[in-house]
Protein backbone atom coordinates (compact mmCIF):
# COMPACT_ATOMS: atom_id res chain seq x y z
CA UNK A 1 0.00 0.00 0.00
CA UNK A 2 1.78 3.08 -1.39
CA UNK A 3 1.07 6.39 0.10
CA UNK A 4 0.40 8.56 -2.90
CA UNK A 5 -0.50 12.38 -2.60
CA UNK A 6 -1.35 14.88 -4.94
CA UNK A 7 -0.13 18.77 -5.30
CA UNK A 8 -1.37 21.95 -5.95
CA UNK A 9 -3.89 21.43 -9.27
CA UNK A 10 -3.81 17.71 -9.36
CA UNK A 11 -5.52 17.96 -5.95
CA UNK A 12 -7.86 19.88 -7.02
CA UNK A 13 -8.66 17.63 -10.22
CA UNK A 14 -8.33 14.16 -8.50
CA UNK A 15 -10.43 15.43 -5.06
CA UNK A 16 -8.43 13.81 -2.85
CA UNK A 17 -5.05 15.10 -1.08
CA UNK A 18 -3.50 11.52 -0.53
CA UNK A 19 -4.61 7.47 -0.81
CA UNK A 20 -3.21 4.42 -0.29
CA UNK A 21 -3.00 2.14 -3.26
CA UNK A 22 -1.57 -1.29 -3.27
CA UNK A 23 0.92 -1.07 -6.22
CA UNK A 24 4.43 -2.70 -7.05
CA UNK A 25 5.45 -0.21 -9.57
CA UNK A 26 5.55 3.25 -10.36
CA UNK A 27 4.04 2.21 -13.67
CA UNK A 28 1.44 -0.02 -11.95
CA UNK A 29 0.40 2.51 -10.08
CA UNK A 30 -0.43 5.08 -12.66
CA UNK A 31 -2.06 2.72 -14.83
CA UNK A 32 -4.59 2.15 -11.43
CA UNK A 33 -4.95 5.54 -11.09
CA UNK A 34 -5.87 6.24 -14.89
CA UNK A 35 -8.35 3.53 -14.98
CA UNK A 36 -10.01 4.87 -11.94
CA UNK A 37 -10.07 8.62 -13.42
CA UNK A 38 -8.86 8.71 -16.68
CA UNK A 39 -8.65 12.98 -16.64
CA UNK A 40 -6.50 12.54 -13.46
CA UNK A 41 -4.53 9.23 -15.35
CA UNK A 42 -3.67 11.93 -18.03
CA UNK A 43 -2.98 15.28 -16.35
CA UNK A 44 -0.41 12.88 -13.78
CA UNK A 45 1.51 12.15 -17.16
CA UNK A 46 1.13 16.12 -18.29
CA UNK A 47 3.86 18.21 -19.22
CA UNK A 48 5.98 19.50 -16.17
CA UNK A 49 4.75 17.13 -13.81
CA UNK A 50 7.74 15.44 -11.96
CA UNK A 51 7.39 12.26 -9.45
CA UNK A 52 8.80 11.63 -6.36
CA UNK A 53 9.17 8.06 -4.52
CA UNK A 54 10.47 8.84 -1.02
CA UNK A 55 10.76 12.20 -1.63
CA UNK A 56 13.84 12.00 -4.42
CA UNK A 57 12.66 12.98 -7.53
CA UNK A 58 12.48 10.04 -10.21
CA UNK A 59 12.36 9.75 -13.74
CA UNK A 60 10.69 6.64 -15.41
CA UNK A 61 9.29 3.74 -13.79
CA UNK A 62 10.00 2.99 -10.21
CA UNK A 63 9.86 -0.23 -7.69
CA UNK A 64 7.16 0.83 -5.09
CA UNK A 65 6.85 -1.24 -1.33
CA UNK A 66 4.26 -1.18 0.55
CA UNK A 67 6.06 1.94 2.65
CA UNK A 68 6.37 3.83 -0.62
CA UNK A 69 5.37 7.73 -0.37
CA UNK A 70 4.71 8.46 -4.33
CA UNK A 71 4.19 12.62 -4.75
CA UNK A 72 3.07 14.05 -7.97
CA UNK A 73 3.95 17.29 -8.50
CA UNK A 74 2.60 19.59 -11.01
CA UNK A 75 4.75 22.53 -12.27
CA UNK A 76 5.87 24.49 -9.34
CA UNK A 77 4.54 28.14 -8.55
CA UNK A 78 7.32 29.48 -6.82
CA UNK A 79 6.64 31.17 -3.10
CA UNK B 1 22.18 28.26 8.03
CA UNK B 2 18.21 28.13 8.92
CA UNK B 3 15.42 27.08 6.53
CA UNK B 4 11.94 26.98 7.59
CA UNK B 5 8.47 26.61 6.62
CA UNK B 6 5.56 28.35 8.87
CA UNK B 7 1.85 27.67 8.78
CA UNK B 8 1.31 31.31 11.05
CA UNK B 9 2.34 34.65 10.39
CA UNK B 10 5.95 35.67 11.33
CA UNK B 11 7.60 39.48 11.66
CA UNK B 12 10.46 39.47 10.04
CA UNK B 13 11.74 42.33 12.06
CA UNK B 14 12.58 39.48 14.67
CA UNK B 15 13.99 37.50 11.93
CA UNK B 16 16.39 39.84 11.50
CA UNK B 17 17.14 40.74 15.00
CA UNK B 18 17.59 37.27 15.70
CA UNK B 19 20.13 36.61 12.93
CA UNK B 20 22.28 39.82 13.19
CA UNK B 21 22.90 39.35 16.71
CA UNK B 22 26.39 38.61 17.79
CA UNK B 23 28.04 38.60 14.42
CA UNK B 24 31.44 40.48 15.16
CA UNK B 25 32.97 39.21 11.57
CA UNK B 26 29.88 39.44 9.46
CA UNK B 27 30.04 43.04 8.34
CA UNK B 28 27.03 42.87 5.86
CA UNK B 29 24.01 41.44 6.15
CA UNK B 30 21.09 41.96 3.47
CA UNK B 31 17.24 40.98 3.92
CA UNK B 32 14.70 40.56 1.38
CA UNK B 33 11.01 40.11 2.50
CA UNK B 34 8.16 39.48 0.07
CA UNK B 35 4.53 40.87 1.18
CA UNK B 36 1.48 39.45 0.30
CA UNK B 37 -0.23 42.55 -2.22
CA UNK B 38 -4.09 43.45 -1.99
CA UNK B 39 -4.09 44.30 -5.90
CA UNK B 40 -6.91 46.41 -4.78
CA UNK B 41 -9.11 44.26 -3.83
CA UNK B 42 -8.03 41.76 -6.88
CA UNK B 43 -6.97 39.32 -4.38
CA UNK B 44 -8.16 38.66 -0.89
CA UNK B 45 -6.58 35.68 0.25
CA UNK B 46 -3.21 33.74 -1.15
CA UNK B 47 -3.32 30.50 -0.57
CA UNK B 48 0.48 28.42 -0.49
CA UNK B 49 0.90 24.90 -0.58
CA UNK B 50 4.46 23.01 0.05
CA UNK B 51 5.71 19.51 0.76
CA UNK B 52 7.07 19.27 3.55
CA UNK B 53 10.50 18.01 4.08
CA UNK B 54 10.75 17.80 0.28
CA UNK B 55 10.46 21.38 0.47
CA UNK B 56 12.79 22.42 2.61
CA UNK B 57 14.90 19.64 1.36
CA UNK B 58 15.18 21.15 -2.24
CA UNK B 59 15.90 24.99 -0.96
CA UNK B 60 18.74 23.38 0.83
CA UNK B 61 20.28 22.73 -2.19
CA UNK B 62 19.86 26.06 -3.55
CA UNK B 63 20.98 27.41 0.14
CA UNK B 64 23.83 25.53 0.36
CA UNK B 65 25.21 26.40 -4.12
CA UNK B 66 24.19 30.07 -2.83
CA UNK B 67 26.75 29.51 0.33
CA UNK B 68 29.67 28.48 -1.77
CA UNK B 69 28.95 30.99 -4.50
CA UNK B 70 29.01 33.96 -2.49
CA UNK B 71 31.25 33.35 0.31
CA UNK B 72 28.29 33.50 3.05
CA UNK B 73 28.75 33.53 6.15
CA UNK B 74 25.27 32.12 7.45
CA UNK B 75 21.68 32.47 5.75
CA UNK B 76 18.45 32.14 7.07
CA UNK B 77 15.19 31.44 4.48
CA UNK B 78 11.81 31.35 6.34
CA UNK B 79 8.30 31.10 4.05
CA UNK B 80 5.17 31.07 5.18
CA UNK B 81 2.43 28.34 3.59
CA UNK B 82 -1.19 28.14 3.87
CA UNK B 83 -3.20 31.08 3.76
CA UNK B 84 -1.91 34.51 3.26
CA UNK B 85 -3.92 37.92 3.46
CA UNK B 86 -2.94 40.98 1.89
CA UNK B 87 0.09 42.50 3.80
CA UNK B 88 1.07 39.42 5.46
CA UNK B 89 4.87 38.36 5.02
CA UNK B 90 5.38 35.10 2.52
CA UNK B 91 8.83 34.92 2.50
CA UNK B 92 11.99 36.66 4.37
CA UNK B 93 15.53 35.79 3.52
CA UNK B 94 18.52 36.78 4.92
CA UNK B 95 22.55 36.41 4.20
CA UNK B 96 25.31 37.54 5.87
CA UNK B 97 28.75 38.06 4.40
CA UNK B 98 31.95 39.71 4.93
CA UNK B 99 31.43 42.65 2.24
CA UNK B 100 28.06 43.93 1.09
CA UNK B 101 28.33 42.75 -2.31
CA UNK B 102 28.42 39.19 -1.20
CA UNK B 103 25.36 40.09 0.57
CA UNK B 104 23.03 41.59 -1.70
CA UNK B 105 23.87 39.19 -4.66
CA UNK B 106 23.13 35.92 -2.50
CA UNK B 107 19.84 37.25 -1.11
CA UNK B 108 18.68 38.35 -5.31
CA UNK B 109 19.84 35.27 -6.11
CA UNK B 110 17.83 33.36 -3.63
CA UNK B 111 14.52 35.02 -4.32
CA UNK B 112 15.18 34.41 -7.68
CA UNK B 113 15.04 30.81 -7.27
CA UNK B 114 12.18 30.85 -4.73
CA UNK B 115 10.22 32.52 -7.11
CA UNK B 116 10.44 30.89 -10.01
CA UNK B 117 11.33 27.06 -8.70
CA UNK B 118 11.10 26.15 -5.37
CA UNK B 119 8.52 23.82 -4.57
CA UNK B 120 5.21 25.85 -3.73
CA UNK B 121 1.85 25.46 -5.11
CA UNK B 122 0.46 29.13 -4.75
CA UNK B 123 -3.41 29.76 -5.36
CA UNK B 124 -5.20 33.14 -5.48
CA UNK B 125 -8.29 33.47 -3.78
CA UNK B 126 -10.52 36.71 -5.57
CA UNK B 127 -13.39 37.73 -6.10
CA UNK B 128 -13.91 36.10 -9.32
CA UNK B 129 -13.27 32.91 -7.96
CA UNK B 130 -9.97 30.77 -7.43
CA UNK B 131 -7.11 30.40 -9.26
CA UNK B 132 -3.46 28.43 -9.27
CA UNK B 133 -0.72 30.92 -10.80
CA UNK B 134 2.80 30.19 -12.16
CA UNK B 135 6.07 31.63 -12.24
CA UNK B 136 5.51 35.32 -14.16
CA UNK B 137 8.00 35.21 -17.57
CA UNK B 138 9.83 38.02 -15.50
CA UNK B 139 10.25 35.32 -12.85
CA UNK B 140 12.26 33.06 -14.62
CA UNK B 141 13.66 35.84 -16.61
CA UNK B 142 15.32 36.92 -13.44
CA UNK B 143 16.19 33.10 -12.50
CA UNK B 144 18.37 33.15 -15.62
CA UNK B 145 20.56 35.95 -14.85
CA UNK B 146 21.97 34.05 -12.96
CA UNK B 147 23.18 30.75 -15.25
CA UNK B 148 26.85 30.97 -16.63
CA UNK B 149 27.42 33.55 -14.38
CA UNK C 1 10.50 58.72 4.31
CA UNK C 2 12.83 58.51 7.45
CA UNK C 3 16.22 59.83 7.74
CA UNK C 4 18.04 59.52 10.92
CA UNK C 5 21.23 59.41 13.04
CA UNK C 6 21.11 57.84 16.33
CA UNK C 7 24.05 58.84 18.80
CA UNK C 8 22.87 55.48 20.66
CA UNK C 9 22.93 51.26 19.74
CA UNK C 10 19.83 50.52 17.47
CA UNK C 11 18.35 46.84 16.63
CA UNK C 12 17.79 46.81 12.88
CA UNK C 13 14.92 44.30 13.65
CA UNK C 14 12.90 46.69 15.41
CA UNK C 15 13.53 49.23 12.19
CA UNK C 16 12.42 46.59 9.67
CA UNK C 17 9.18 45.47 11.32
CA UNK C 18 7.92 49.34 11.90
CA UNK C 19 8.80 49.75 8.48
CA UNK C 20 6.51 46.96 6.50
CA UNK C 21 3.96 47.34 8.64
CA UNK C 22 0.87 47.81 7.44
CA UNK C 23 1.83 47.90 3.49
CA UNK C 24 -0.84 45.81 1.49
CA UNK C 25 0.12 47.21 -1.71
CA UNK C 26 3.94 46.51 -1.64
CA UNK C 27 5.49 43.32 -2.43
CA UNK C 28 8.73 43.91 -1.90
CA UNK C 29 10.63 45.38 1.27
CA UNK C 30 14.71 44.93 1.06
CA UNK C 31 16.80 46.03 3.83
CA UNK C 32 20.58 46.04 4.45
CA UNK C 33 22.75 46.39 7.63
CA UNK C 34 25.85 47.10 7.96
CA UNK C 35 27.43 45.90 11.41
CA UNK C 36 30.79 47.56 12.97
CA UNK C 37 33.63 43.88 11.99
CA UNK C 38 35.89 43.23 15.01
CA UNK C 39 38.81 42.29 11.81
CA UNK C 40 40.05 39.75 14.47
CA UNK C 41 40.81 42.26 17.29
CA UNK C 42 42.67 44.68 15.21
CA UNK C 43 39.57 47.28 14.80
CA UNK C 44 38.33 47.59 18.89
CA UNK C 45 36.12 50.85 18.14
CA UNK C 46 34.94 52.97 15.32
CA UNK C 47 34.12 56.46 15.63
CA UNK C 48 31.95 58.38 13.30
CA UNK C 49 31.06 61.71 12.94
CA UNK C 50 28.09 63.55 11.03
CA UNK C 51 27.44 67.43 10.72
CA UNK C 52 23.94 67.11 11.94
CA UNK C 53 21.36 68.54 9.94
CA UNK C 54 23.85 69.02 6.86
CA UNK C 55 24.55 64.95 6.77
CA UNK C 56 20.84 64.34 6.72
CA UNK C 57 20.01 66.84 4.12
CA UNK C 58 22.41 65.38 2.25
CA UNK C 59 21.41 62.04 2.50
CA UNK C 60 17.69 63.22 1.95
CA UNK C 61 18.86 64.50 -2.14
CA UNK C 62 19.94 61.16 -2.69
CA UNK C 63 17.37 59.29 -0.98
CA UNK C 64 15.04 61.75 -3.32
CA UNK C 65 16.84 60.33 -6.64
CA UNK C 66 16.43 56.73 -5.38
CA UNK C 67 12.33 57.28 -4.80
CA UNK C 68 11.81 58.39 -8.07
CA UNK C 69 14.83 56.42 -10.48
CA UNK C 70 13.31 53.22 -8.57
CA UNK C 71 9.69 53.89 -7.99
CA UNK C 72 9.85 53.73 -4.40
CA UNK C 73 6.54 53.36 -2.68
CA UNK C 74 9.23 54.33 0.59
CA UNK C 75 12.74 53.94 2.21
CA UNK C 76 14.54 54.30 5.66
CA UNK C 77 17.56 55.06 6.47
CA UNK C 78 19.42 55.08 10.29
CA UNK C 79 22.77 55.68 10.98
CA UNK C 80 24.90 55.59 14.04
CA UNK C 81 27.27 58.32 14.72
CA UNK C 82 29.32 58.11 17.57
CA UNK C 83 31.73 55.23 19.41
CA UNK C 84 30.77 52.20 18.03
CA UNK C 85 31.95 48.61 19.11
CA UNK C 86 32.65 45.46 17.30
CA UNK C 87 29.07 43.60 16.12
CA UNK C 88 26.87 46.63 16.36
CA UNK C 89 24.79 48.07 13.35
CA UNK C 90 26.47 50.95 11.81
CA UNK C 91 23.32 51.64 8.93
CA UNK C 92 20.36 49.89 8.23
CA UNK C 93 18.39 50.76 5.02
CA UNK C 94 14.97 49.77 3.98
CA UNK C 95 13.60 49.95 0.89
CA UNK C 96 9.84 49.43 -0.06
CA UNK C 97 8.57 48.26 -3.63
CA UNK C 98 6.26 47.01 -5.77
CA UNK C 99 8.97 44.48 -7.08
CA UNK C 100 11.93 42.48 -6.11
CA UNK C 101 13.90 44.65 -8.24
CA UNK C 102 13.09 47.74 -7.88
CA UNK C 103 13.40 47.04 -3.73
CA UNK C 104 17.15 45.60 -4.30
CA UNK C 105 18.21 47.91 -6.52
CA UNK C 106 17.49 50.79 -5.00
CA UNK C 107 19.01 49.39 -1.37
CA UNK C 108 22.07 48.63 -3.17
CA UNK C 109 22.65 51.80 -5.06
CA UNK C 110 21.85 54.01 -1.61
CA UNK C 111 24.38 51.86 0.32
CA UNK C 112 27.44 52.59 -2.36
CA UNK C 113 26.52 56.30 -1.80
CA UNK C 114 26.48 56.14 2.08
CA UNK C 115 29.28 54.12 1.91
CA UNK C 116 31.73 56.63 -0.45
CA UNK C 117 30.28 59.87 -0.42
CA UNK C 118 27.89 60.81 2.58
CA UNK C 119 29.17 63.25 4.85
CA UNK C 120 30.71 61.03 7.49
CA UNK C 121 33.94 61.39 8.69
CA UNK C 122 35.35 57.80 10.58
CA UNK C 123 37.97 56.95 12.56
CA UNK C 124 39.38 53.26 13.77
CA UNK C 125 40.94 52.86 16.96
CA UNK C 126 42.81 49.87 17.17
CA UNK C 127 45.76 48.70 19.40
CA UNK C 128 47.75 50.84 17.03
CA UNK C 129 46.18 54.21 17.89
CA UNK C 130 43.35 55.81 16.02
CA UNK C 131 43.21 56.71 12.31
CA UNK C 132 41.18 58.31 9.84
CA UNK C 133 39.78 56.31 7.25
CA UNK C 134 38.28 57.19 3.83
CA UNK C 135 36.32 54.81 1.33
CA UNK C 136 38.06 52.16 -0.50
CA UNK C 137 38.78 51.90 -4.22
CA UNK C 138 35.84 49.13 -4.15
CA UNK C 139 33.84 51.80 -2.89
CA UNK C 140 33.95 53.93 -5.34
CA UNK C 141 33.89 51.33 -7.55
CA UNK C 142 30.48 50.27 -6.33
CA UNK C 143 29.08 53.83 -6.66
CA UNK C 144 30.13 54.61 -10.40
CA UNK C 145 28.18 51.53 -11.36
CA UNK C 146 25.24 53.75 -11.13
CA UNK C 147 27.01 56.46 -13.26
CA UNK C 148 25.06 56.82 -16.64
CA UNK C 149 23.16 53.65 -16.24
CA UNK D 1 31.09 86.53 14.83
CA UNK D 2 30.68 83.70 12.91
CA UNK D 3 30.61 80.25 14.09
CA UNK D 4 33.17 77.86 12.59
CA UNK D 5 33.00 73.97 12.53
CA UNK D 6 35.80 71.77 11.77
CA UNK D 7 35.49 68.28 11.21
CA UNK D 8 37.55 64.69 10.57
CA UNK D 9 40.79 64.84 10.74
CA UNK D 10 41.00 68.98 10.46
CA UNK D 11 39.12 68.76 14.24
CA UNK D 12 42.42 66.90 15.22
CA UNK D 13 45.17 69.28 13.34
CA UNK D 14 43.49 72.39 15.18
CA UNK D 15 43.14 70.81 18.33
CA UNK D 16 39.91 72.44 18.14
CA UNK D 17 36.37 71.92 17.01
CA UNK D 18 34.31 75.01 17.25
CA UNK D 19 34.83 78.68 17.84
CA UNK D 20 33.39 82.01 17.17
CA UNK D 21 35.82 84.37 14.84
CA UNK D 22 34.89 88.14 13.38
CA UNK D 23 35.31 87.98 9.78
CA UNK D 24 32.68 89.14 7.21
CA UNK D 25 34.08 86.76 4.28
CA UNK D 26 35.28 83.31 4.09
CA UNK D 27 38.48 84.60 2.62
CA UNK D 28 38.99 86.98 5.37
CA UNK D 29 37.86 83.82 7.60
CA UNK D 30 40.70 81.78 5.86
CA UNK D 31 43.04 84.41 6.27
CA UNK D 32 42.99 84.85 10.44
CA UNK D 33 42.89 80.93 10.93
CA UNK D 34 45.79 80.65 8.88
CA UNK D 35 47.20 83.46 10.08
CA UNK D 36 46.98 81.74 13.67
CA UNK D 37 47.90 78.24 12.71
CA UNK D 38 49.89 78.06 9.31
CA UNK D 39 49.26 74.13 9.32
CA UNK D 40 45.79 74.39 9.38
CA UNK D 41 45.53 77.26 7.03
CA UNK D 42 47.43 75.30 4.52
CA UNK D 43 44.75 72.10 5.74
CA UNK D 44 41.60 74.20 4.86
CA UNK D 45 42.75 74.51 1.59
CA UNK D 46 43.69 70.84 0.67
CA UNK D 47 42.17 69.07 -1.61
CA UNK D 48 39.01 67.88 -1.37
CA UNK D 49 37.31 70.20 1.46
CA UNK D 50 34.50 71.86 0.74
CA UNK D 51 33.05 74.51 2.93
CA UNK D 52 29.85 75.26 3.82
CA UNK D 53 28.09 78.46 4.58
CA UNK D 54 24.97 78.07 7.17
CA UNK D 55 25.00 74.22 5.89
CA UNK D 56 25.27 75.01 1.68
CA UNK D 57 27.74 74.04 0.18
CA UNK D 58 30.01 77.10 -1.35
CA UNK D 59 32.96 77.46 -4.11
CA UNK D 60 35.01 80.59 -3.61
CA UNK D 61 34.16 83.65 -1.34
CA UNK D 62 31.27 84.53 0.71
CA UNK D 63 29.77 87.30 2.77
CA UNK D 64 29.84 86.28 6.11
CA UNK D 65 27.71 88.16 9.09
CA UNK D 66 27.26 87.66 12.80
CA UNK D 67 25.05 84.36 12.71
CA UNK D 68 27.12 82.23 10.08
CA UNK D 69 27.55 79.24 10.36
CA UNK D 70 30.80 78.09 8.59
CA UNK D 71 31.94 74.15 8.24
CA UNK D 72 34.84 72.97 6.71
CA UNK D 73 34.58 69.17 5.04
CA UNK D 74 37.42 67.04 4.67
CA UNK D 75 37.27 64.27 2.21
CA UNK D 76 34.21 62.32 3.80
CA UNK D 77 34.80 58.98 4.42
CA UNK D 78 30.95 57.41 3.91
CA UNK D 79 28.78 55.49 6.55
Amino acid sequence: MARVLLFGPLRDLAGWRDREVEAASLAALRGLLADEDADLGLALGGPGVQVAVDQAVVRGDAALTARSEVAFLPPMSGG
Amino acid sequence: MTIRLSETPFDPGAELTAFSRGRTETGAVATFTGLARAERGATAILELEAYPGFTEAQIGRIADQARERFGLHDLAILHRVGKIGPGEPIVFVATAASHRRAAFEACDFLMDYLKSRAPFWKKEHGPDGARWIEPSAQDHADRERWDGR
